[in-house]
C-alpha cells in the first residue's frame, strides 16, 4: 500500500460523483463517505511506514527545472493526515444527517471529496510547486463549498470574498516560490534543506528573508491572519459541517502546516521569524477581542478559530513548529467538536444562529450540551483537557522567547475563557428566548455520535501516549508551575467574569461598537477597495487607451490595413487589400531573406 | 530556338499577359490570355519540352479558356465600371510588382544558369543512349522506341515523359486522380441549384475531370 | 504491410462512402459519419503495424514517400482530426441544411474530409518536392470546397473566394520556390537536396531566394505573419467543422512539410556558426517571422468579439509558437529534437482546439450565432459543455496541468537554450495576452447571465467524445511520456 | 490581382502566375541535363501543375458561380461582410 492511495481515493470519488452518480444525492454521499473512511483506514494502516517516493517525473527540462510529482510521508505528514482524515470522516458522517434534505447533495459531497483530495495533496506534497497547485485547488473547493447555497446573495458574496482574499495571499506565495527557485534552483523541500545545509544562506540572507515572508503571505491568506482575516467569519455562510471541516480543523490549518514544512527557512532568518510571531500574536489578540461581542454562534467560533490560529502562527514564528502542530492537532478536535455542536444546535433551532434567540438548551439537548461543554473546556484550556497541554506548551515557549508576546498570549487566554463562557451561558442556560429554541429537540444518533467521538478525543488527545500513538508532533517542554498558574488564573478569571456577567441576561448588557463592528476592518477595506478600484479603473482605462487601443491593437490594425496609407481610401479590408498585403509581404520577406544579411 | 523567335514569343507572352490585366472587358481578357499561353507553349517547345507545350495549348487554350468564356457568357458579365478605378491602387499594384521583379532580377544576376545559353548544354545523345541501354539491361523499363529515336538524333519527348510518368510518378498520378475526384464532387455540389431545374455549374466538374 | 497502403484504404473508404451516399440515401448523415469514422479508426489501429522503406530500396515509391516515425505520427494526427471533424459535422448538419437550400448535398460534406485526410496523410510522408506539391494541392482543393460549402451563405462563399484566391497565389509561390530549388540543385528529393546544398558554394542568394518563396507558401498554410490575413475571415465564414479542420489538420500538415524543408536547408551538414552563412540567415528569418506572428496573433485577438475570429487569432499566435520551436531547431542542444517539440505542440493543440470548436458547434446548432456572447451563462445552461470549454481554453492559454502548458514550456525552453531572449520576451507577452483573451470566454460562461435559460441538449456520442477530449487535455498534461512515446 | 476587381479576371491572373513558374521549371529542366537528357523530373512537376491549375480553376469558377447566384455580382471589392 502506498501513500498515493490517499490521493487516489478522494479523486476517484470526485470522478465517480461528477460523472456517474450525480443524479442521486444519497449514492453520491455514500461514495464520498466511503472514500474518506477508506482514506482514514489507509492512513492508520500506513502509520508505521516512513517513505518518500517519487510517483512520476512531471516536468523535466534538462538541468534547469525538475518538478516531480512526489509524495512525502514523514511524521509531520502522518500526523496531519490523521487529523484531516479523521475529522473529515466525522464531518462526512455528520453531513449525512445535516444535509439530508439539501437539493444539491451530490454537488456538496462531490465538493467535499474534491476538498479532501486537495488537502491530501498539500499534506503529501514534497515540493513547493505541487503544494501550490493543491493549495489553489483547496481554494477552489473552499470557494465552491462556501458558495454552496449560491442562490443566497450573502453566501455568493462570502465565497467571492474568500476567493479573492486568498488570491492576494497566494500571489505572495507564488512570488516566494519563484524567489526561492531563483535563489536555489530547486523547489523540492529536500533540495531546499540541502541547499541551506550547504551553507549558501549567508550570502543571500536578505533575499531568503524576503522569500520566507512571501511564503508567509500565502499562509496569511489561507490561515486568515490579520490583515487578511476578513474572509473567515464571512465564510460561515457555508453549511456548518463545512465550517467545521475546512474553516476550523483542516484548511485554515494548511497555512500553519505549510509554515512548519518550510520551518527550516524561517529558522534561517531571524527577521522573518519575528515578523511571523508578531503577526500571529496580533491576530490572536484582535480576533479574541472581536469574538467577545459577536451574536452569531458560528461567528464567535470563527473568531475563536482566528485567535487560535494566531497562537499557532506565533509559535511557529518563535521557532517551535512542534508546538504549533501539537496545538493544531488538539485544536482540530475540539474546534470541530464545537462547530459540529453548533451545527447540531442550529439544526435543532431551525437554522437560527443568533445566540440571543437561544437559551435553555441544556435540558432540551443534554448530549449536545455535554459535548459542547467538553469542547469549551478544551478550548479554554481547562486543566488536563487536550487544549490545556498544547496551550501550556505555547505559553511556555512564548515565556522563554519573548516576554511581550507571552503577555499577549496570556491576555488572549483570558479573553478566550470569557467569550466562550458567554457563549455557553447564553446558549444553554437560562430560559428559551425564542420559539425555535423552545421547541428544540436532541439531534439524531448519526449527528451526536461524531460529537461524542470528538469529545472523547478532545479530552484525551493531549496525553503523551495518545499523542505518540496518533503520530502528533510533541513539543519538547517541561512542566512549568509559573505558566500553569498564569494559565489557570486567566482561565478562571475569564470564565468567572463571563458567567457572572451573562447569567440570565436577555440581551447584550453593554455593546462596545468597536469590537462588535470588528474594528471596522470590513468598512475600511470596502472604502479602500472602492476608492482604489476607482483610481485603478481610471489608470487602467488610461493605459488601455494608450497602449492597447493606441499602440498595440490600433497600431496593428493600422499596420494591417495600411502599410500603404496611400490606399486607405480605397482598400477597406477586402480581398484586394489582402492580396496587396500579400504582395508587400512577399516583397519584404524576400528582401529580408536574401538581401538584408 | 533562334534568338529572334525567342524574342518574338517572349514579347507575345509578356505583352498579352499585361493585356489580360489591363483589359476591362473579361472576354477580351480571356482571349488575350489564350494568345499569351500560345506564346508560352512556343517557348516550352523551344526548350525542347514538346509534350508540355502541346498540353499547355490543349488544356489552357482548349479546356480552361472555353470554361472561362462559358461562365462569362452564362453570367452575362459586363465590363467593370470605370468609376471605381483608382490610380493609387493601380500604382500600388504596379509598384509591388516591379519591386518583386527587381528582387528576382537581383537574385538572378548572381545565378550561374542565368547567364548560360542553351548551346552550352546540348542534349548528349550518346551518353543518354548508353545509360538507357544499361538501365534496360538491368531490368528497368525503358521505351525501346524512344531509344531508337535518340539514336537518330531525335528527342522523342512524349515517349520519354510517358516513361517517367508511369514508371516513377505512379504515386503522384494516384494523388492527382483523388484531387480531380475531390474537385468534381465539389464542383457538382457547389453548383447545385435549389430547384430541380438543370444545374449549370456542374459543367465545370466535367471539365475538371477532362483535364 | 507497406505504409502507402494506408492512404489507399482511406481513399477506398471515401469511394465506398460516395457510393453509399448515392445508392443508399436512407443512411443519412449519421450513418455516413459512423461508417467513415469506424473506417478511419481501423486505419488508425493499422498505423503502428505498417512498415517503412525496406533496407535495400526496391520500389521506386520510396524515393517520393517516407514512412519515418514523424510521418506516422502526423498520419495519426490527421486520422484523429478527421474522425473528430466527422463527428462535429454530424452535430452541424442542421445548420448546414439551412444554407444548402433544397438541393441537398450534406452527404458530400461528410465524404470530402475523408479524401482530404488521405491528402493530409500523403503530405505527412512527402519527402520530395513533387509529392509535396501534389499532396498539398489535394488537401488545399478539398479545403477550398469545404470552406465555401454552404452555397446559400454569403459568408461561407466569401470566405471560399478569399481562401481560394490567396491560396492559389501561395501555390504560385510554392511552385516558383520549388522551381528555383530544383534549378539550383537539379534534384527534387529533399534528402538528396540536403546533401547537394551542403556541397554548393557561392549560391547563397539563390538558395535563400528559393527558401523565401517556399516560406511564403507554407507561411500562408500555417498562418504566419505576414500571410495571415485570410485566417480570421475564412474561419469566421467557413462552416465550423471546416474551421476546426483547417486550424488543426491543415496546420499540422503545413508544419510537417515546412519542418522537412527547413531540415533539408539546414540539414545534416551542420551549421556553420560564422555570420553570413545562409543557414544563419534562414534561422534569423524564421525567428523574425515567429516573433511577428506571436505578437500579431496575441494582440489582435484582444478586441475580438466573435468566437471563431478569436480562435483564428489564437491559432495564428499558436502558429507563432510552433515556428519559434522550429526556428530554435539548430543547433540542437536540447533533450528533445525540435521536430519533436513541433510535433508535441501540434499534438497538444489538437484536443484543445477540437474541443473548443466542438462545443461551439453544439452551441451553434442550438443558437444561430457565433459571438462570444452566445456562451453567456453556459455554466448554468450546460455545465458539462462549459466545463469542457473551460478545460480546453485553459489548455490553449497554457495553464499548468494541461497539455498546452507543456507544449508552451518546451517552446520556451528551446528559446531559452538558444539564448533568443527577445523572442522569449515576445513569447511571454503573447502568452500573457493569451490569458487575457481566453479569460473573456471563461467570464462569459460563468459570470455573465444567460440570455436564455434553456438547457442545451448534448447527444451521448458528443458527450463521450468531449469527455475524452477534456480528459486527454488533462491527462496528457500530467504525463508527457505518452505523446513522446508515440513520437519515438 | 491588386488592380482588378472581377473574380474571373483574378482567376486568369492566377493562371498567369502559375505559368510563369512553369516556364521557370521547364527552363531549369532543360538546362539541368540528367543522363544527357533534359531532367524530366521538372517536367513532371509542370505537368502536375497544369492539371492542378485546371482543377483549381474549375473549383474557383464553381464558387464564383455560386457567389454570382447569391449576390448578382462577382466584384471582389464588395466582399466585406466580415469585419474586424
Amino acid at each position: 500500500m502506498s501513500p498515493a492511495l490517499l490521493l487516489l481515493l478522494p479523486l476517484l470519488s470526485v470522478v465517480v460523483i461528477f460523472f456517474g452518480t450525480k443524479w442521486s444525492g444519497t449514492l453520491s454521499a455514500l461514495v464520498s463517505v466511503a472514500s474518506v473512511a477508506g482514506s482514514l483506514g489507509v492512513t492508520l494502516a500506513l502509520f508505521s511506514t516512513d517513505s518518500s517516493m517519487v510517483a512520476m517525473n512531471w516536468i523535466a527540462l534538462g538541468d534547469v527545472l525538475q518538478v516531480d510529482i512526489g509524495l512525502r510521508w514523514d511524521r509531520l505528514a502522518r500526523g496531519m493526515m490523521f487529523v484531516v482524515t479523521l475529522v473529515g470522516t466525522l464531518v462526512h458522517v455528520f453531513s449525512l444527517a445535516y444535509m439530508r434534505e439539501d437539493e444539491a447533495k451530490a454537488r456538496y459531497f462531490g465538493c467535499l471529496s474534491l476538498f479532501m483530495f486537495s488537502m491530501t495533496g498539500i499534506v503529501l506534497a514534497d515540493n513547493l510547486v505541487m503544494m501550490f497547485i493543491f493549495w489553489e485547488l483547496v481554494g477552489v473547493s473552499s470557494y465552491l463549498l462556501i458558495g454552496h447555497w449560491f442562490t443566497k446573495a450573502s453566501a455568493a458574496d462570502a465565497a467571492k470574498k474568500a476567493f479573492i482574499t486568498n488570491r492576494i495571499g497566494d500571489f505572495g506565495f507564488l512570488i516566494g516560490i519563484l524567489m526561492l527557485f531563483g535563489l536555489t534552483g530547486t523547489v523540492s523541500f529536500t533540495g531546499l534543506e540541502n541547499w541551506l545545509a550547504g551553507g549558501h544562506a549567508g550570502a543571500s540572507a536578505g533575499l531568503l528573508t524576503a522569500a520566507a515572508l512571501c511564503l508567509f503571505c500565502g499562509a496569511v491568506g489561507k490561515s486568515a491572519q490579520a490583515p487578511l482575516h476578513v474572509w473567515l467569519p464571512d465564510a460561515m455562510e457555508g453549511p456548518t459541517p463545512v465550517s467545521a471541516l475546512i474553516h476550523a480543523a483542516t484548511m485554515v490549518a494548511a497555512g500553519v502546516f505549510m509554515l512548519v514544512r518550510v520551518g527550516f527557512l524561517i529558522e534561517a532568518s531571524e527577521t522573518a521569524g519575528l515578523v511571523i510571531a508578531w503577526v500571529g500574536g496580533f491576530t490572536a489578540l484582535l480576533a479574541a477581542l472581536m469574538a467577545t461581542q459577536q451574536d452569531d454562534i458560528k461567528k464567535i467560533l470563527a473568531y475563536s478559530t482566528l485567535s487560535q490560529l494566531g497562537y499557532m502562527v506565533m509559535v511557529v514564528g518563535l521557532g517551535s513548529g512542534e508546538a504549533a502542530m501539537f496545538h493544531l492537532y488538539t485544536h482540530a478536535f475540539f474546534k470541530a467538536l464545537l462547530f459540529l455542536g453548533a451545527g447540531a444546535i442550529i439544526y435543532a433551532c431551525h437554522h437560527e444562529q443568533n445566540i440571543w434567540k437561544m437559551g435553555g438548551l441544556k435540558t432540551r439537548m443534554p448530549i449536545t450540551f455535554a459535548a459542547f461543554g467538553i469542547g469549551t473546556l478544551a478550548l479554554i484550556a481547562f486543566p488536563f483537557t487536550s487544549g490545556f497541554f498544547s496551550k501550556e506548551a505555547i505559553l511556555d515557549i512564548a515565556l522563554h522567547e519573548n516576554k511581550l508576546l507571552f503577555l499577549i498570549a496570556a491576555g488572549v487566554a483570558f479573553l478566550t475563557a470569557f467569550y466562550m463562557s458567554r457563549l455557553l451561558v447564553v446558549t444553554f442556560l437560562g430560559a428559551p428566548r425564542s420559539e425555535h429554541a423552545g421547541h428544540a429537540k436532541e439531534v439524531s444518533v448519526i449527528m451526536f455520535v461524531p460529537l461524542l467521538i470528538l469529545a472523547f478525543l478532545s479530552v484525551v488527545a493531549g496525553y503523551k501516549p495518545v499523542a505518540e500513538l496518533l503520530q502528533a508532533q510533541l513539543p519538547d517542554v517541561h512542566w512549568n508551575w509559573f505558566v500553569f498558574f498564569v494559565s489557570l488564573a486567566t482561565m478562571l478569571a475569564g470564565a468567572g467574569l463571563g458567567f457572572l456577567r451573562y447569567l440570565d441576561k436577555r440581551s447584550e448588557p453593554k455593546v462596545i461598537p468597536v469590537l462588535a463592528n470588528k474594528f471596522y476592518f470590513d468598512e475600511a477595506y470596502g472604502w479602500a477597495v472602492r476608492n482604489l478600484q476607482d483610481g485603478l479603473a481610471w489608470v487602467v482605462r488610461g493605459l488601455d487607451a494608450l497602449f492597447i487601443d493606441g499602440l498595440a491593437v490600433g497600431g496593428i490594425t493600422r499596420l494591417t490595413e495600411g502599410v500603404g496609407c496611400l490606399f486607405r481610401r480605397v482598400i477597406t479590408g477586402n480581398l484586394q487589400a489582402y492580396s496587396y498585403l500579400f504582395g508587400v509581404g512577399v516583397f519584404v520577406l524576400i528582401y529580408f531573406t536574401v538581401f538584408l544579411r | 530556338m533562334p534568338l529572334p523567335l525567342f524574342i518574338l514569343f517572349s514579347a507575345l507572352t509578356l505583352g498579352f499577359a499585361v493585356a489580360v490585366i489591363a483589359n476591362r472587358n473579361p472576354v477580351t481578357a480571356a482571349l488575350c490570355l489564350v494568345v499569351s499561353f500560345v506564346g508560352l507553349a512556343a517557348l516550352f517547345i523551344g526548350l525542347s519540352a514538346f509534350f508540355i507545350g502541346i498540353v499547355q495549348i490543349l488544356v489552357y487554350a482548349g479546356a480552361v479558356m472555353v470554361l472561362f468564356l462559358f461562365i462569362i457568357m452564362l453570367m452575362d458579365i459586363e465590363e467593370e465600371e470605370r468609376k471605381h478605378f483608382d490610380r493609387l491602387r493601380t500604382a500600388g499594384g504596379i509598384a509591388v510588382g516591379i519591386g518583386v521583379a527587381f528582387l528576382i532580377g537581383g537574385v538572378l544576376w548572381d545565378f550561374d544558369y542565368g547567364k548560360a545559353s542553351l548551346d552550352d548544354v546540348p542534349v548528349q545523345f550518346e551518353a543518354a543512349i548508353t545509360l538507357r541501354e544499361a538501365d534496360a539491361d538491368s531490368g528497368i523499363v525503358r521505351s525501346a522506341n524512344a531509344t531508337a529515336a535518340l539514336r537518330e538524333g531525335r528527342l522523342k519527348d512524349v515517349a520519354l515523359v510517358g516513361e517517367k510518368l508511369f514508371n516513377d510518378y505512379n504515386l503522384h498520378l494516384q494523388m492527382i486522380a483523388v484531387l480531380i475526384l475531390i474537385a468534381t464532387i465539389g464542383v457538382v455540389t457547389l453548383g447545385k441549384k435549389d430547384s430541380p431545374a438543370p444545374d449549370s455549374g456542374s459543367s465545370g466538374g466535367d471539365k475538371a475531370s477532362e483535364s | 504491410m507497406p505504409a502507402y497502403i494506408l492512404e489507399l484504404i482511406v481513399v477506398g473508404l471515401g469511394l465506398i462512402l460516395l457510393l453509399l451516399e448515392s445508392f443508399l440515401p436512407r443512411l443519412g448523415a449519421k450513418g455516413l459519419a459512423a461508417i467513415g469514422s469506424v473506417g478511419l479508426l481501423v486505419v488508425l489501429f493499422l498505423l503502428p503495424s505498417v512498415t517503412g522503406a525496406p533496407s535495400e530500396s526496391t520500389g521506386i515509391i520510396w524515393k517520393f514517400y517516407s514512412a519515418d516515425s514523424l510521418a506516422l505520427f502526423y498520419k495519426g494526427l490527421a486520422l484523429i482530426t478527421t474522425i473528430l471533424v466527422l463527428m462535429m459535422s454530424v452535430v452541424y448538419v442542421p445548420v448546414m441544411q439551412r444554407y444548402l437550400g433544397t438541393g441537398g448535398g450534406v452527404g458530400e460534406y461528410l465524404i470530402l474530409p475523408v479524401f482530404t485526410c488521405a491528402g493530409l496523410m500523403w503530405m505527412a510522408s512527402a519527402n520530395d518536392l513533387t509529392s509535396i506539391f501534389v499532396s498539398l494541392e489535394v488537401v488545399t482543393i478539398g479545403f477550398y470546397i469545404m470552406v465555401a460549402y454552404m452555397r446559400r451563405n454569403v459568408g461561407s462563399l466569401e470566405a471560399g473566394v478569399k481562401y481560394l484566391i490567396l491560396g492559389a497565389v501561395s501555390t504560385g509561390f510554392l511552385v516558383y520556390g520549388i522551381a528555383f530549388l530544383f534549378g539550383v540543385t537539379g534534384q527534387t528529393n529533399l534528402d538528396v537536396i540536403s546533401t547537394v546544398l551542403g556541397l554548393l558554394e557561392g549560391q547563397d542568394k539563390i538558395i535563400l531566394f528559393s527558401f523565401a518563396l517556399l516560406l511564403v507558401a507554407f507561411g500562408f498554410k500555417v498562418a504566419a505573419v505576414p500571410f495571415q490575413m485570410w485566417v480570421p475571415d475564412v474561419y469566421q465564414g467557413a462552416p465550423t467543422p471546416t474551421a476546426a479542420f483547417l486550424s488543426v489538420g491543415s496546420k499540422a500538415a503545413g508544419f510537417i512539410v515546412l519542418s522537412r524543408i527547413v531540415d533539408a536547408f539546414l540539414g545534416d551538414h551542420g551549421v556553420q556558426t560564422g555570420d553570413g552563412s545562409y543557414q544563419d540567415q534562414i534561422q534569423r528569418v524564421l525567428l523574425v517571422v515567429a516573433g511577428a506572428t506571436i505578437l500579431f496573433g496575441s494582440l489582435a485577438a484582444i478586441p475580438q468579439t466573435n468566437f471563431k475570429r478569436l480562435m483564428a487569432y489564437s491559432s495564428i499566435s499558436h502558429a507563432g509558437f510552433i515556428l519559434l520551436a522550429l526556428a530554435c531547431a539548430y543547433p540542437v542542444r536540447m533533450d528533445m529534437a525540435s521536430g519533436e517539440v513541433v510535433a508535441f505542440y501540434l499534438a497538444a493543440y489538437l484536443p484543445m482546439t477540437m474541443a473548443a470548436f466542438f462545443v461551439l458547434c453544439i452551441v451553434r446548432s442550438s443558437r444561430g450565432e457565433e459571438e462570444i456572447s452566445v456562451l453567456d451563462g453556459l455554466g448554468k445552461r450546460s455545465p458539462f459543455l462549459a466545463f469542457v470549454l473551460l478545460v480546453s481554453v485553459m489548455g490553449l492559454a497554457g495553464i499548468p496541468l494541461t497539455v498546452g502548458f507543456l507544449g508552451k514550456l518546451y517552446v520556451f525552453q528551446a528559446a531559452l537554450d538558444q539564448g533568443h531572449f527577445v523572442l522569449l520576451a515576445i513569447a511571454t507577452l503573447g502568452a500573457a495576452a493569451g490569458f487575457y483573451y481566453y479569460f473573456k470566454v471563461v467570464r462569459s460562461m460563468y459570470w455573465n447571465a444567460p440570455s436564455d435559460q434553456d438547457a442545451i441538449a448534448v447527444g451521448t456520442g458528443s458527450r463521450v467524445l468531449l469527455a475524452l477530449l477534456a480528459a486527454a487535455i488533462i491527462f496528457l498534461g500530467l504525463n508527457q511520456g505518452i505523446i513522446l512515446g508515440f513520437l519515438r | 490581382m491588386i488592380i482588378r476587381r472581377s473574380a474571373l479576371v483574378i482567376l486568369m491572373c492566377l493562371e498567369i502566375m502559375l505559368s510563369a513558374a512553369n516556364l521557370a521549371l521547364v527552363a531549369f529542366s532543360r538546362f539541368r541535363l540528367e543522363a544527357g537528357l533534359p531532367d524530366y523530373d521538372g517536367q513532371m512537376l509542370v505537368f502536375f501543375v497544369i492539371t492542378v491549375a485546371a482543377a483549381e480553376v474549375a473549383v474557383g469558377l464553381a464558387i464564383v458561380v455560386a457567389l454570382f447566384r447569391s449576390r448578382r455580382t462577382i466584384d471582389v471589392t464588395t466582399l466585406t461582410s466580415m469585419s474586424h
